[in-house]
């Protein structure tokens, strides 16, 4: 059993609610999901789309066509029939007429009896989905927020209700809850890097990586950990390196656009040796683009952020799990080579909801990898490919942290064979970090005729859709730069497909650049909209 | 005995410049207040000035030139227990790094920020600054200068500062008592200091600065922020001294929970074993 | 006949004057120069090095052994020992012994009977070489500056006396004077951006691209263009679009970090469709590196530019004269596509002088290319390819600049489809300007064996290599992104070097990616020096 | 008849919103100073505020965040003789672009600026901006900013602007006139004007407003830089109306050899031969 549910209606017309109330609902009642907003780019209006895929079992993805449809603002059916599946449900208030599908009606008046509210549809429809899901009449005791007021509370249990009565009630579910905790990619991202030692944390607002701050800064008491709003990305990528030189676990996040002024940044920490993570969370380009969607086109800023030559990692975490090991692995790999660390999330990961397990403790890490204290100390050895850190403060070695080449004891040089010492220096350092790094996971029949090459937020599409075919594998990579070590057999004998979100095809490309791998087609979304199943199959079979 | 913030390393200021006398104040005023080279974490930007932490015995950070103010922001919350200290062009402060400028004043954080106000772009060779006069002639700006330039103590008062001074590399002594004042400061220490630029600098001389600066009048009350605030934006004599100077909650008092170096506390990854219960 | 000329010594201690009345003399004389300054990042002291190759033939490099040494601070013979040719003549103040070359003394005590000034040396010495090399004692009263006063014109033009009959003077050579004027890389970047129609130029000082924004002030008024120091890099690159946006032609330049913090608004130029033309004078880093050094390290910087994918050139010109030709191409392909072009140069173009003829006017162009007035306008009409540009004010059609997809006449949208198609328009606009470019240029045996692949500032060494050596061609690209269309039997039959100012080979990954092509060896060079021929000779012959 | 200025196109910003009357008032401006849609260019960032180019029916320009002030600077100098407005965001215009109007008004460029000044970043949902209160609680700032507020009218002044004046969304015909003398100001005009933000900012309201601001006194002289500095200075009470005005040199008056657009001299390949002399 796998069903989908389309919440479709205006910013601030209550849509973000009924999600909240209905997640934990379905998780209650034994179901999995895999959920994703679709938002505008407005604070009020227009049309925002949440899609709720639910199952009995895990899933790794969400389907685009709905079964059921709640149409909460001035949609119109006939534009939200394109996805629906046949023979959807949909829940309208409209008085417009649907004759292919089914419709459960919720006259205006009959809501303005509970609420006057724009959201009050979406409430009714909650009821009745709950009765038409087996969640049981109890779930509408759940539909609470501290917000409200009494009366409020009341109108709104009373609309459920009204929702709930509207259908045949099926019988209450009895499957045990689904365990886990309902995480979004950003809060996956912040907890992985508390889990890694995060200690400051600074950012500025910009979607969609906005959410990391948002949850950060409603734990920074608990956790004792710092977090602020900078003036702009630059002093959040600094005061980042500034708080991680004086011995703090630091971390900020941006999307491209404030990615591309944070990037003289980056080199800083290569140069001065001190720690930084940077989350991109990837939106579509260029400039201010579409900014609450979603794309996979920020690869070669990543991988040329900054002038010069240096050690850097590129991380991009598959799903949601992921956000959270790659950003406690970010943490860890930032600290133990002194390297920054830019990990590429996007919109699809951060406006996507699951319900996740524990992580598996013993695979993350919190070290600082400091040098013994007192020793006689040299803050840039050239020799140090890993380890070593020291700041001021730490013993009573004075460190001299600098961004030009320098001597080993920080102050500036100008020698070229200096230059060329640190140059190779970063070199080793690379080689180090890509022996450290995992290589791309495999996924698929033992002798497939065709790997989809993947990276990034799409590993869940890639995996349902060699699932659902034949003859095809997936190879989808977490860890980009440096390209880690893998074994190449498969990629060498079979046809390969790079599948993307964007028009460009950067990681094929990145991936011939560094391994001369040659991509027979490709499959690029660049629609805004995040990769799917279908519209992968789809494109599968017209190649 | 030895300055203990003296480091014997090759200097690459022009012979004359400025900012030798204000490195030597830092010094004594560092020995005279009984601190430690491991005490104290000096971060600049770059240009000449920006030079200064590779001349200090001292914790140094030299990083991007605009961008020291927002490091120093960074280092002094990870650890509070440290003395920081900024060193930074007027180009760097007020021109690249502008924007911190603005931001980082507002948070009154409890570090020294002192500024080497040579009214040019020293290390790029002559260019106007921010703080270059009007109709100026510079290496870039040969017709003369065609911005209002600004008044950084008036910037800085109006922006909340808690400690506002000006000083001239070239009354060391007064620059010394400057810089301990700002050290004992609790909260933002602003002093603009300034800076002779024999190479690019023709206007501003010593002998200029020691002609166009004045005492601050004997009666000046330096909790007076109106009066302060008028002073700040004469523009005929440049007044030397402590303008205004304020109690009042540092940035870190308003963070309530937190208490010494972020890093004070263990941590391990079991710590997030809440978000999973 | 070639020869070459170190001038050594501390910054400030005048040896920038020296080399202002040196090449001159020796252009009058029919003698052709390259010339090369190499200087610390300090304003007095230190140690800087011009060198001056000089023949009475064309050059296209410099050498880096010299056959003459001027030290006029205190460098030591012995350290100078390892630029100077067997043969060498050191003309020298110190006392040091030199058994192994000649020596021509100026003992202190003499200089200072004329002058105090710390540059007295180089005068005396370059009255010594007016003599030597033929240029003449008429020469002598070349030495003046308007700022200097009577006394130190007499005291100068005493020591140059002096320095003249302190060597025996061979005959006054009779050559007639190579016509042409002396100019740097970043002299002919400038001039030819005002062959362009350049009018608007807005930069914040970096090295080594400042001398672009000093050369332009100066003329300022006499070219009735406006230039204008910004209060930092983003100010400079965005007022340069802001005065694109209404009409004037603009261009921007800084180095590596600055161009990181332009990276942003290459995006807006793309999406927003106005014309940005931005100079990268490279210099190592990562971050401050060696600021007044070079390297070719920014490729990847310039790829990777902005989030996002988008229509961008990426021009890099080979030499001095090619500045000139390659602004002048950016500014028309700029204004042609409305895109952001961005010239890769370097500091070794940027210090490099050489004597340059007058182009061939009729390969340059100022064109504005824009729409006719009155019709009926699309701003932004998703089938336009080129021209077709309006500006505010040009007629009574209302123009919308827009950051974000958007509709044609530039209100914003987020629609899929547009999302689609105005990323398939930025791909036909890469094709129509591939089609634009000119391939790389050959330069050998029509059979070769190898081809040393190079880009950017180095094609004049890699000329003399070919010159020097048997079998070996060289394939130079000066138009980088899009990769132009090119012929290529010899990239798939010859055995291939990058010959590159970088450590990664980046202009080697970047050809592989984009056509398989693989490198069968790297000579790249990467301690902030320029490439040379003697470098590349050597590193050949290690192969 | 309709305002010229005025354009159908779909609204995103909420209902209730202060921006309307900002729009609306922007528009009875300019027809009442008989401009044309052409004469117009409306230059903004990103926010809420900068959408605003795409509801006027002007030129218009929708840049990036925080960088319309150097954009109009050189859409100006371009071409003086268009009638160069920003619009913007507090948060665009003091926060990411607080650099540009650092620099931007010493200036003195014949451009007039409008702030649409929420005190909060409403487009990305509600966090503190540079002007939100002290304490106050936002989305994000969940115990309370930590910062001291911006006084953008006391840093404008002090930053050398030859017109200054605080207007509010709610008093739309008083913002009208000012908009209408701000257009009329030779040089560089600033209007910060009180934007009550419904979805976001629940301490601003419209009520807020009217309690907390008053007219400037009867008497005030707008050429009296020092009182309009301590009135701008005052955070108990928002003054409405023009602080400040004085005549001065614009920018472009100092670039002497300039004279109208920059693309009317005709320019062509051989205008370098003088080079080659
Ligand atoms: C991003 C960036 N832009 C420009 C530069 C070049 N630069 C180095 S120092 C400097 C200005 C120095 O002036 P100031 O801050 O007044 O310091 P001073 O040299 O006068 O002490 C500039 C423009 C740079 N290093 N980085
Ligand atoms: C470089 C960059 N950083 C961040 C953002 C995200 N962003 C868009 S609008 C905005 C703030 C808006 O606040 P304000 O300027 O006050 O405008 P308002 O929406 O309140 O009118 C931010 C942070 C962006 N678009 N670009
Ligand atoms: S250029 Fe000026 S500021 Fe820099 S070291 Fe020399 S004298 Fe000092
Ligand atoms: S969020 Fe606030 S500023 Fe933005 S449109 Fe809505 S009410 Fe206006
Ligand atoms: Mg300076
Ligand atoms: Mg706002």
């Amino acid at each position: 059993m796998k069903k989908t549910i389309h919440l479709i209606g205006p910013a601030g017309g209550g849509l973000n609610s009924i999600e909240e109330f209905l997640l934990p609902a379905l998780q209650r009642k034994g179901y999995f999901f895999y959920a994703y907003r679709n938002v505008m780019s407005r604070v009020r209006g227009g049309s925002n789309r949440v899609t709720i895929t639910f199952s009995s079992s895990p899933l790794r993805s969400f389907d685009e066509k709905a079964d059921y449809l709640v149409l909460m603002g001035k949609e119109r059916i006939e534009d939200a029939l394109m996805h629906a599946k046949e023979g959807a449900l949909f829940l309208v208030s409209t008085e417009e007429e649907c004759t292919t599908h089914s419709v459960i009606r919720f006259p205006k008046e009959k809501l303005q009896e509970f609420s006057r509210h724009p959201g009050s549809l979406g409430l009714a429809a909650l009821g009745t989905l709950f009765a038409m899901l087996g969640l049981g009449r109890s779930a509408i005791e759940s539909i609470q927020k501290d917000s409200w007021t009494e009366d409020t509370l009341l109108a709104n249990r009373g609309l459920a209700e009204y929702g709930f009565r509207l259908s045949e009630s099926i019988p209450e579910r009895a499957d045990a809850p689904v365990s886990g905790t309902i995480l979004g990619g950003n809060q996956a991202l912040a907890i992985g890097a508390l889990s890694g030692g995060l200690e400051y944390y600074s950012a500025y607002p910009m979607a969609p990586s906005t959410g990391i701050i948002s949850f950060l800064s409603a734990v920074e008491e608990k956790e004792g950990i710092f977090v602020d709003q900078a003036e702009d990305e630059i002093a959040a990528v600094m005061s980042s390196i500034g708080a991680a030189s004086a011995g703090a676990k630091a971390m900020t996040a941006t999307s491209g656009g404030g990615f591309a002024l944070m990037s003289e940044a980056v080199g800083l920490s290569a140069i001065a040796k001190i720690p930084l993570v940077i989350v991109n969370a990837q939106r579509p380009g260029p400039a201010t683009g579409l900014p609450t969607h979603t794309a996979q086109g920020d690869l070669y800023q990543a991988l040329g952020a900054a002038q010069g030559e240096f050690a850097r990692v590129i991380l991009a975490p598959g799903d949601i799990e992921e956000c959270l090991y790659e950003a406690n692995r970010a943490l860890d790999l930032a600290w133990k080579y002194q390297v920054p660390v830019i990990i590429l999330s996007d919109e699809h990961l951060s406006d996507s909801s699951v319900i996740m397990r524990p992580p598996d403790y013993r695979r993350l890490k919190n070290e600082r990898y400091l040098a013994e204290q007192g020793s006689d100390y040299k803050r840039y050895d050239y020799n140090r490919i890993s380890g070593g850190f020291k700041y001021p403060g730490y013993d009573e070695s004075i460190i001299l942290n600098d961004s030009h080449t320098h001597l080993e004891d920080g102050f500036y040089t100008e020698s070229p064979d200096l230059t060329v010492r640190i140059q190779e220096q970063f070199l080793q350092v690379l080689e180090a970090i890509r022996a450290d790094l995992e290589p791309p996971s495999y996924y698929g029949p033992p002798r497939p005729k065709t790997i989809l090459i993947g990276w990034g937020s799409s590993k869940g599409v890639l995996k349902d859709v060699v699932d659902q075919t034949e003859g095809i594998g997936m190879l989808h990579f977490r860890h980009i730069y440096p390209l880690p070590i893998f074994d190449q057999t498969l990629i060498k004998s079979c046809r390969l497909i790079n599948v993307e979100m964007n028009s460009f095809g950067q990681f094929g490309k990145y991936l011939r650049s560094e391994i001369g791998a040659e991509m027979d087609a490709s499959i690029l979304r660049y629609d805004g909209l995040p990769l799917s199943t279908t519209y992968v199959l789809e494109k599968l079979e017209k190649l | 005995m030895m300055n203990p913030f003296e480091k014997s390393v090759e200097n690459a200021w022009c012979p004359g410049c400025g900012n030798f006398f204000i490195l030597k104040a830092m010094q004594d005023a560092f020995e005279a207040e009984g601190l430690r080279p491991q005490d104290v974490y000096v971060l600049s930007g770059i240009g000449q000035a920006g030079k200064l932490p590779h001349y200090i015995n001292t914790n140094g950070f030299n990083g991007l030139h605009g961008r020291a103010f927002p490091a120093a922001f960074g280092a002094h919350v990870a650890n509070p227990n440290m003395k920081i200290v900024i060193n930074s062009g007027d180009g760097d402060s007020y021109g690249e790094g502008g924007n911190h400028f603005l931001h980082g004043v507002r948070r009154n954080i409890d570090i020294l920020h002192l500024i080497h106000d040579n009214q040019v772009y020293g290390l790029t060779k002559g260019q106007a600054s921010p703080t270059t006069a009007l109709e100026q002639i510079t290496t870039l700006q040969r017709t003369g200068v065609r911005n209002i330039p600004i008044r950084p103590l008036l910037l800085a008062l109006s922006l909340g500062a808690t400690f506002v001074a000006r000083g001239f590399a070239g009354y060391r002594e007064q620059l010394t008592e400057l810089i301990r004042a700002g050290l004992h400061h609790r909260g933002y220490a602003f002093i603009d200091i300034l800076q002779p630029c024999p190479s690019f600098n023709p206007v501003n001389t010593y002998a200029w600065y020691r002609e166009n600066s004045i005492p601050l009048p004997e009666d000046h009350d330096p909790t007076d922020w109106e009066k302060a605030l008028l002073l700040a934006s004469r523009e005929d004599k440049l007044h030397l001294g402590i303008f205004y100077q304020a109690e009042s909650l540092t940035f870190l008092d308003r963070v309530k929970y937190l208490d010494g170096p972020l890093f004070k506390k263990k941590r391990t990854p079991r710590d997030i074993e809440k978000y999973f219960r």
